[in-house]
């Protein structure tokens, strides 16, 4: 097919010929096209579907503010739905389809919807499809969802990357139009660091639509000229193809830069976007303005669209929106339109003027106080009924219309930190108001100065204001003569009389409908929006908002800013959520944290899991273990019987040193550390201020004024945080010096019976019971002198010790261990067999301390230490955590030493009803004992010590277990710690 | 006037002329029996149940800007009753079962749909968390059922399996939870009240309280002083401005909570998804548009937007779990206002000056505890005594030592 | 937002944690008659103004300084920043 | 004498993507000073003697063969090449005695080199801190890939010095060398 409607070559470069598919058909574009003006050039103006009636639409703009023109563009993982072809930069052997259609984009079946529209008002599903009530989700629902939504996604993973980056300047200024080009002239003169972002992919704006001319060169070849000289600049940062999305607390802005969207596939290893975060001392929106609609009959065919889009299309891309076309103003720029396109030879049918006064602007028909009052053709225009001043019809056989009801400024981002505009009568617009984003100037037409003159001019003056007050001295320099025509325009909204007049275009919400939401009493903007769901569509009502206020002021008789403006939120366009997460997706969601024996565990075939950021050995296959159990019950039972060895480096550690250690810590812990001597470590139970456990661990006594404490885990960071509010908040004086050191040792549990004749051959020092005697500690050496530490604690109940390396030595420790152990047969375990050993011991972790569970729970209250004061002590004895019948962590085994003992279960009566009421606890953590032969577990009992020996029901109805079991002492195994002495 | 599909279709005919508007604009009388401060979800659907369920009389809603502009207008749609405490989970459950019933209740579609939720597992100590909490909401007379990762790929094939970064081990599904169209329950409310003869006004702040002897007798407001006997204060997210009028300090913070919408979708996501290693939750409108959100911004704002950093974070998560989501654009986000209590559940209560009480501190639970809340204030406000179903959610739980702590996160408010 | 640290300057919230009102500076006495009371409200009760709030943010991918800042809770306008430690000790908080 | 052998934590690995070259440095040996109370004076002489000067807020100090960055109030984390200060902690409190507290950090980081032409390009892409305008010495604590690290502005033009969590050593070197393909 031909480019029937390309008149001439505009910006565009016929030498690059680019082929396309739309909707499977074959077409020819030219480089600098966008989709849209491609398909109009080839006589294509039936691009979509409306959201409710399926309406047939065409482009109604030129620009990111499109309703209409919604594709789905490329397909396979990169399917993009929703992508407006206004923008889309058109590449050879781009794929494009419509899209909300049943059937084909000619023959929507859903446009039976427009035929019943009269029964579709607004809201009206608020009032109807309630009977019965089961039909909602069954019928009436998945009818409305179906007919619903746009585009579609392709549920395929999205294959590109993103990139997020971090920008600073003294000056960012938002939109390279004639205001902003200006801007960026002053400012990169100065020397001031300077960005300068345009959404568009060629940076001049309005500049490249129009032909008026700056100084002796047409404006858009003056925009070129700009770009070049700044392209030169090293202090100013030019980035095209990139939108400014939100202005955020204290002169942050992000900013997505469309880096390959222009591209069929990005370049192997490079982003599709980047979404920049970018620190600027102070900020300049010029981003200019957007033409308002104009309300009648049927004002939404394909053809139809903005003025200065047709100008748009006409100039910049060489495209007549067809050959025959009328414009329809209230204002002296909709002439602009016919002049331009006249000069390019397209027949101008007329130009319907609803001013009485209307000037001649040029040789064709300009019918004054006449309006159009309805359209006709059903996938196109064919005809305008135009209403003239003496009240006479008129068709008009025309197959595009240009409407122009006057200019918004686009204020958006001075709205994002909740500002108002304020009403601006000159323009009939809303400008900028006062309260402004910090740092935040504006400039050229965003400010409603509309001439090409005062951009320029308002654009140096304002850049130059601020860069003064960052210390630079910019020097205004002196305008080019430039068009300077002042703003005509009467406000003229919609046609009298008219109802099916279109005001959000996408939406489908009509003059028709906002007289309707005002009747039944929907009458602040608010509610308005969100009854009509005018302004909710993806173009954010910037062509359709002005409509519905100035109807509802008609109707309130109020004036425009009586009723109210609606705030515009983040973000300016809508952005793809892929660039908002960049390269956290996937494996790389989090980073991950490997322990000093991981390259060790992988070559012995280790099961890992994720603890918090960690990978930790979950167990060790052996060959010919086909069941997980298997592995686990081997490594306790070999752990048990002679020596175990675990990788426990992810326990948090933090130096604590200072004269004042010991007091701080008696601060932190609940129990005393002050008289702890030197070569010891405790056990600490750590509260929150509310009385509430939040850590255990260990302290070890290095030296008088140094400590090694260790915490759990998953709460390494908190607590450390907590540490350093304790020290500089609460007692800033104490002389204590904290720092982590998890991640600086290597840090090995070796357990079982056979672990000191293990350790002994490794370590260089006396470890005999009396020389090492259970809950000592010592700098040591190992191997024949590398420093280490040495605990002898035990979280497996067994004769045990932890000894820890410098981390690089690491690896070399668990494989000397494993050659020392191999005459002991020494078995590595994971965190599975740990969690068995732990449960058989009664030691509580993270499923006890759940952030609920008090010392008395845990059946440590005596730890509490009333001597003294520490976090949490006063608050833990409020009479709700120290009642009779509290919880009491207890341990639970089955009366059938085959039944499940599920952890999540709860805990009831032997008889008596099952349910809420009689509820007596719950199961916190469970596993198959191998040591024991049956399940055993840890839960939470009311008056739980004085149960042991109780018959219960464990019920887990969520997983259908009911189990006979017993209440037993916590402590399955060596109850006396005889072993852990040993 | 009642609404019904024969309605719509007979006014179509007829020109729509015969629809009223959905509530009267009265002017403030002098002296109410009741008054509840606050034209939000909780505000107006207390008034609704005062009228319909408590015989009450002369109720007024007072409302300082347009009825449901707060936070019934501003969150993520999401009804359900999956919570762990007996504090909690029996109130819940009495709101969904209320929001079941309600648009047959009040004849207005609200357009409850009960799509499902789910709470993914991505380890064993979740998984033995979420077992807990589905064993107390089937004690409870709520359902649940724990699902295999194969169970959820069935429904929801898109989601990251096996690249993912945390796998997803399983998830807690409550079928009967779901969404509701937000603005759609205060309109409802407004109108079954309105139809019952409450005064909503509107653009009618209060600006302090008239006290006499210990006890409350009255308002001031914009639109001048009005009486009454009791007055029910339920202005979640301005909760501490308006108490503090009265010198009281409340066990709570304000905070932002964003909430995101994509662009206009064809149908993808069925139910209500929550990730579990990550801040994200999803759902999808009736419209097409994704709905979700994330995690509080974490400091303490009135102003309500929020900043990147979360934005950011939600959509990291997102991408996580559904990598699809790369193609979707997000079209609008905003931020919402939570009274962020001490122990992450909320306050019905008396205060300590009669005839004064207070409804608030509703956290992320507002959205879908709305009708249960507005039933159990109402019965406070009427009875002088809590209803069943709200007894624990008293002022001096914290001093007694008696918190509700569903996330177990303790007296910092920005962590529940 | 961005918080001007006493020491390092303008660095961004994202690499701070949030704590809370910077009340819980002033920890009580536990040896008073009204502790329990005292500890009470300084655990739970707070102000949480509509204006000027002074809290407390910890710069975890920082310094690791405790800071308090002062910020309205309208705008986010950040009027003072300073360090915890300082504060606390001019209050009187030693050992 | 032992004979362990130590291991960094990606085997010294270096990688050139377009200008840019990502190495692992397994040679730096590190220590943390923290002044005691009452110690500070003694603390900065001592430090001031070691390395020339003492580095302030967000400064480090390049010396050989001792050099040394600020970490926070009163805090500074001290370097040296490991094949002669393996037991840099210990000779640090030898000179510091009761001074200072000294923790010995040297297996807690991954230490990567960044050097080439594109330095500035790939930075802007890791973190927030404004590489472009760092002058040598300059030293940020900032989130690379929600990790907290170390960027230290070295000496040479385009050469800057990252250290990282060592347990996240391959996360890192992943998110650094996306970056630098990016710029490539």
């Amino acid at each position: 097919m031909t480019q029937i409607n390309r008149i001439t070559n505009g910006q565009t470069n016929p030498d690059q010929r680019l082929e396309f598919t739309f909707d499977g058909k074959t077409f020819y574009g030219q480089g600098g096209d966008t989709l849209a003006s491609a398909l109009l050039a080839n006589g294509q103006r039936l691009m979509g579907r409306s959201f409710k009636y399926h309406r047939p639409r065409g482009p109604l703009t030129a620009g990111s503010e499109e309703p209409n023109a919604l594709v789905e563009l490329r397909t396979g993982g990169r399917q993009e739905p929703n992508t407006r072809a206004t923008t889309a930069e058109l590449y050879d052997g781009l794929t494009a389809r419509s899209q909300n259609r049943l059937g084909s984009l000619k023959f929507d079946l859903l446009s039976i919807n427009d035929r019943l529209s009269n029964f579709l008002t607004a809201g009206f599903y608020y009032k109807t499809f309630m009977w019965p009530a089961a039909f909602w989700e069954k019928l009436y629902e998945p009818i409305i969802r179906h007919a619903a939504g746009l585009g579609s996604l392709s549920k395929i993973d999205d294959p590109d990357l993103y990139d997020k980056g971090f920008l600073h300047c003294d000056q960012l200024i938002i939109g390279a139009g004639p205001a902003g080009l200006s801007a960026a002239l002053v400012a990169g003169r100065s020397g001031a660091q300077v960005i300068l972002a345009d959404e568009d992919f060629r940076m001049g704006g309005r500049l490249n639509s129009e032909t008026f001319a700056i100084g002796d060169q047409s404006g858009a070849d003056w925009a070129t000229a700009t770009v070049a000289e700044l392209a030169t600049m090293p202090n100013v940062r030019l980035l095209p193809r990139t939108t400014v999305i939100g202005a955020f607390d204290h002169g942050i802005f992000s900013a997505v830069e469309r880096v390959s969207d222009h591209l069929a596939v990005p370049a192997t290893g490079k982003p599709r976007q980047i979404l920049w975060r970018i620190y600027a001392k102070s900020s300049l929106l010029c981003a200019g303005a957007t033409e308002r609609p104009i309300g009648f009959e049927n004002n939404d065919r394909p053809g139809i669209m903005l003025a200065s889009a047709m100008r748009t299309y006409g100039n910049r891309f060489g495209v007549a929106a067809d050959k025959r076309v009328a414009i329809f103003t209230n204002n002296d720029d909709g002439h602009r339109t016919a002049a331009d396109l006249h000069a390019k030879g397209v027949k101008i049918a007329a130009v319907v003027d609803t001013r009485p006064d209307a000037p001649r602007s040029g040789d064709y028909e300009v019918l004054a106080g006449a309006q159009v009052i309805d359209t006709k053709g059903r996938l196109g225009l064919t005809f305008a009924e135009v209403r003239e001043a003496d009240g006479s019809a008129r068709t008009l056989e025309v197959g595009a219309l240009g409407m122009s009801g006057g200019w918004n400024p686009n204020v958006h981002m001075t709205c994002h930190q909740r500002g108002c505009p304020v009403w601006n009568d000159t323009i009939a617009a809303f400008a900028p108001g006062k309260n402004l984003p910090v740092g935040m100037a504006v400039a050229g037409a965003a400010t409603g100065a509309f001439s090409t003159a005062a951009a320029l001019s308002t654009g140096a003056k304002a850049a130059a204001a601020q860069l003064r007050h960052l210390g630079f001295q910019p020097k205004p320099p002196r305008q080019p003569k430039t068009e300077d025509t002042p703003t005509n325009v009467t406000p003229f909204w919609y046609v009298q009389g008219c109802n099916r007049a279109w005001l959000d275009q996408q939406n489908d919400v009509t003059v028709k409908d906002v007289k309707l939401a005002h009747q039944e009493g929907f009458r602040s903007v608010e509610h308005l929006k969100r009854y009509t769901t005018l302004g909710m569509a993806t173009d954010q009502g910037k062509t359709s908002n002005m409509g519905g206020l100035a109807i509802m002021a008609e109707l309130a008789g109020k004036s425009i800013p009586d009723v109210g403006t609606t705030i515009f939120r983040p973000p300016y366009t809508p952005t793809s959520m892929g660039v908002l997460a960049g390269r956290s997706v996937g494996r790389d969601f989090h980073p991950t944290r490997l322990t000093p024996t991981h390259k060790w565990a992988e070559e012995q075939d280790a099961v890992f899991v994720e603890v918090g950021n960690w990978l930790r050995a979950q167990w060790f296959p052996k060959s010919g273990e086909t069941h997980w159990r298997e592995s686990v019950d081997r490594e306790v039972i070999a752990t048990r019987n002679s020596v175990g060895v675990c990788d426990v480096t992810t326990l948090g550690k933090v130096d604590v040193q200072g004269a004042d250690a010991a007091d701080f810590l008696n601060k932190i812990y609940c129990n005393g550390f002050a008289k702890l001597a030197v070569g010891k470590v405790r056990y600490g139970l750590m509260l929150r201020e509310d009385g509430i456990a939040m850590d255990d661990g260990t302290a070890a006594r290095m030296a008088e004024d140094h400590f090694v404490v260790t915490t759990t885990t998953a709460n390494a960071l908190p607590v450390y945080r907590h540490m350093e509010f304790v020290r500089q908040c609460l007692y800033p004086d104490m002389d204590v010096q904290l720092i982590s050191t998890t991640e600086a040792w290597a840090q090995y549990a070796v357990a079982g019976p056979n672990s000191r004749k293990l350790l002994e051959k490794i370590v260089d020092q006396d470890i005999s019971n009396d020389a090492f005697p259970f809950m000592a500690c010592a700098d040591i050496t190992v191997c024949g002198g590398l420093r280490a530490r040495l605990f002898r604690i035990s979280f497996s109940g067994e004769l045990a010790y932890e000894i820890a390396v410098p981390t690089a030595y690491g690896d070399a420790l668990i494989r000397r261990i494993m050659d020392a152990g191999a005459e002991f047969d020494v078995t590595p375990y994971g965190t599975e067999a740990l969690g068995v050993m732990r449960i058989e011991k009664g030691h509580a972790a993270g499923n006890e301390l759940n952030g609920t569970t008090t010392a008395q729970n845990l059946g440590m209250g005596r730890m509490v230490s009333k001597k003294k004061d520490s976090i949490g002590s006063t608050l833990s004895e409020r009479e709700g955590l120290n009642r009779p019948n509290d919880l009491r962590q207890i341990g639970i085994k089955p009366v059938n030493p085959a039944d499940p003992v599920p952890a999540g279960g709860h805990l009831m009566n032997a008889t008596g009803p099952v349910d809420a009421a009689h509820d007596q606890g719950y199961v916190t953590s469970a596993a198959y004992s191998p040591s024991l032969g049956h399940m055993i577990a840890l839960g939470f009992l009311k008056d739980g010590a004085n149960q042991i020996g109780k018959r219960m029901r464990l019920v887990s109805p969520l997983t259908g277990v009911e189990t006979e079991i017993e209440i037993a002492s916590a402590h399955f195994i060596d109850p006396e710690g005889n072993r852990l002495r040993a | 006037m009642r609404y019904s599909g024969f309605k719509v279709i007979k006014e179509a005919l007829t020109g729509h002329k015969g629809w009223k508007p959905a509530w009267r604009d009265p002017v403030p009388q002098a002296h109410y029996d009741i008054i509840i401060i606050g034209g939000g979800g909780h505000g107006l659907a207390t008034a609704y149940y005062l009228a319909k369920e408590f015989g009450g009389k002369k109720i007024a809603v007072l409302e300082k800007g347009w009825i449901g502009g707060g936070n019934v207008g501003r969150n993520t749609t999401i009804v359900r009753s999956n919570y762990l405490l007996d504090g909690n989970e029996p109130f819940y459950e009495m709101s969904l079962k209320l929001w079941e019933g309600l648009e047959q209740d009040f004849n207005y579609n609200a357009m409850v749909s009960q799509r499902g939720i789910l709470n993914l597992i991505h380890s064993d100590a979740q998984r033995d968390a979420f077992t807990r909490r589905g064993n107390a909401m089937i004690l409870n007379g709520a359902d649940a059922e724990m699902l295999t990762t194969g169970q959820i790929l069935d429904r929801y094939p898109f989601l990251n399996v096996d690249n993912a970064r945390f796998p997803i081990k399983g998830g807690l599904a409550q079928h009967r939870g779901g969404t509701v169209r937000h603005d759609a329950v205060a309109w409802g409310y407004a109108r079954g009240a309105d139809i019952r003869g409450v005064d909503i006004i509107q653009n009618c702040e209060v600006t302090g309280f008239r006290i006499e002897n210990g006890k409350a007798i009255g308002v001031e407001t914009s639109r001048g002083y009005i009486g009454a006997n009791k007055i029910g204060c339920a202005v979640a997210g301005s909760s501490s401005r308006l108490m503090s009028k009265v010198d009281m300090q409340l066990p709570m913070e304000s905070h932002v909570l964003q909430a995101f919408v994509s662009e206009g979708l064809k149908p993808v996501i069925p139910g209500v998804i929550t990730f579990g290693a990550g801040h994200f939750y999803c759902s999808q409108s009736d419209k097409g548009g994704l709905v979700f959100g994330g995690d509080l911004d974490g400091y303490n704002s009135y102003a309500q937007r929020g900043n990147m950093p979360v934005v950011e974070d939600v959509c990291e998560s997102g991408m996580a779990l559904m990598p699809m989501l790369g193609r979707a654009r997000l079209l609008r986000m905003w931020g919402g206002v939570m009274d962020m209590s001490m122990d992450g559940s909320p306050i019905i209560d008396k205060t300590h000056i009669d005839g004064l009480y207070f409804n608030g501190g509703w956290c992320y639970g507002g959205f879908k505890a709305t009708p249960a809340s507005g039933y159990c204030f109402a019965h406070l406000l009427a009875r002088d005594m809590p209803h069943p179903n709200a007894t624990a959610f008293r002022f001096d739980r914290f001093s007694r030592g008696l918190m509700i702590d569903e996330k177990g996160m303790g007296n910092q408010p920005n962590l529940h | 937002m961005i918080i001007n640290h006493p020491l390092l300057g303008p660095r961004d919230a994202s690499e701070f944690t949030y704590l809370g009102d910077a009340k819980l500076i002033d920890r009580p006495d536990w040896q008073s008659d009204t502790a329990a009371q005292d500890f009470y409200e300084y655990g739970y009760l707070r102000t949480n103004p509509a204006g000027e709030h002074r809290e407390l943010w910890f710069h975890e991918a920082g310094d690791r300084s405790w800071l308090v800042v002062t910020r309205n809770t309208l705008t986010h306008e950040i009027s003072a920043v300073e360090m915890a430690r300082d504060v606390a000790r001019a209050q009187g908080r030693s050992k | 004498m032992h004979d362990l052998k130590p291991i960094s934590a990606l085997g010294g690995v270096s990688d050139t993507i377009g200008t840019m070259t990502i190495t692992e440095n397994s040679g730096v040996a590190l220590a943390s000073v923290a002044a005691r109370m009452g110690g500070e004076v003694a603390t900065k002489k001592a430090l001031k003697k070691l390395l020339g000067d003492v580095p302030g807020p967000g400064r480090s100090q390049q010396h050989d063969p001792e050099s040394g960055f600020w970490m926070g109030p009163d805090q500074w984390m001290i370097g040296a090449p490991m094949d002669t200060h393996e037991l840099l902690a210990d000779q640090l409190k030898t000179l510091l005695g009761d001074a200072a507290s000294v923790t010995e950090q040297s297996g807690a980081w991954v230490v990567f080199d960044v050097v080439g032409a594109a330095l500035p390009d790939m930075m802007e892409r890791l973190c927030a801190a404004p590489v472009r305008t760092m002058v040598a010495g300059d030293t940020q604590r900032t989130v690379i890939h929600h990790l907290s690290c170390f960027v230290i502005r070295q000496n040479g033009a385009d050469h800057v010095r990252i250290l990282g969590p060592r347990a996240s050593a391959g996360s890192l070197h992943h998110a650094l060398n996306g970056a630098a393909h990016s710029v490539a």
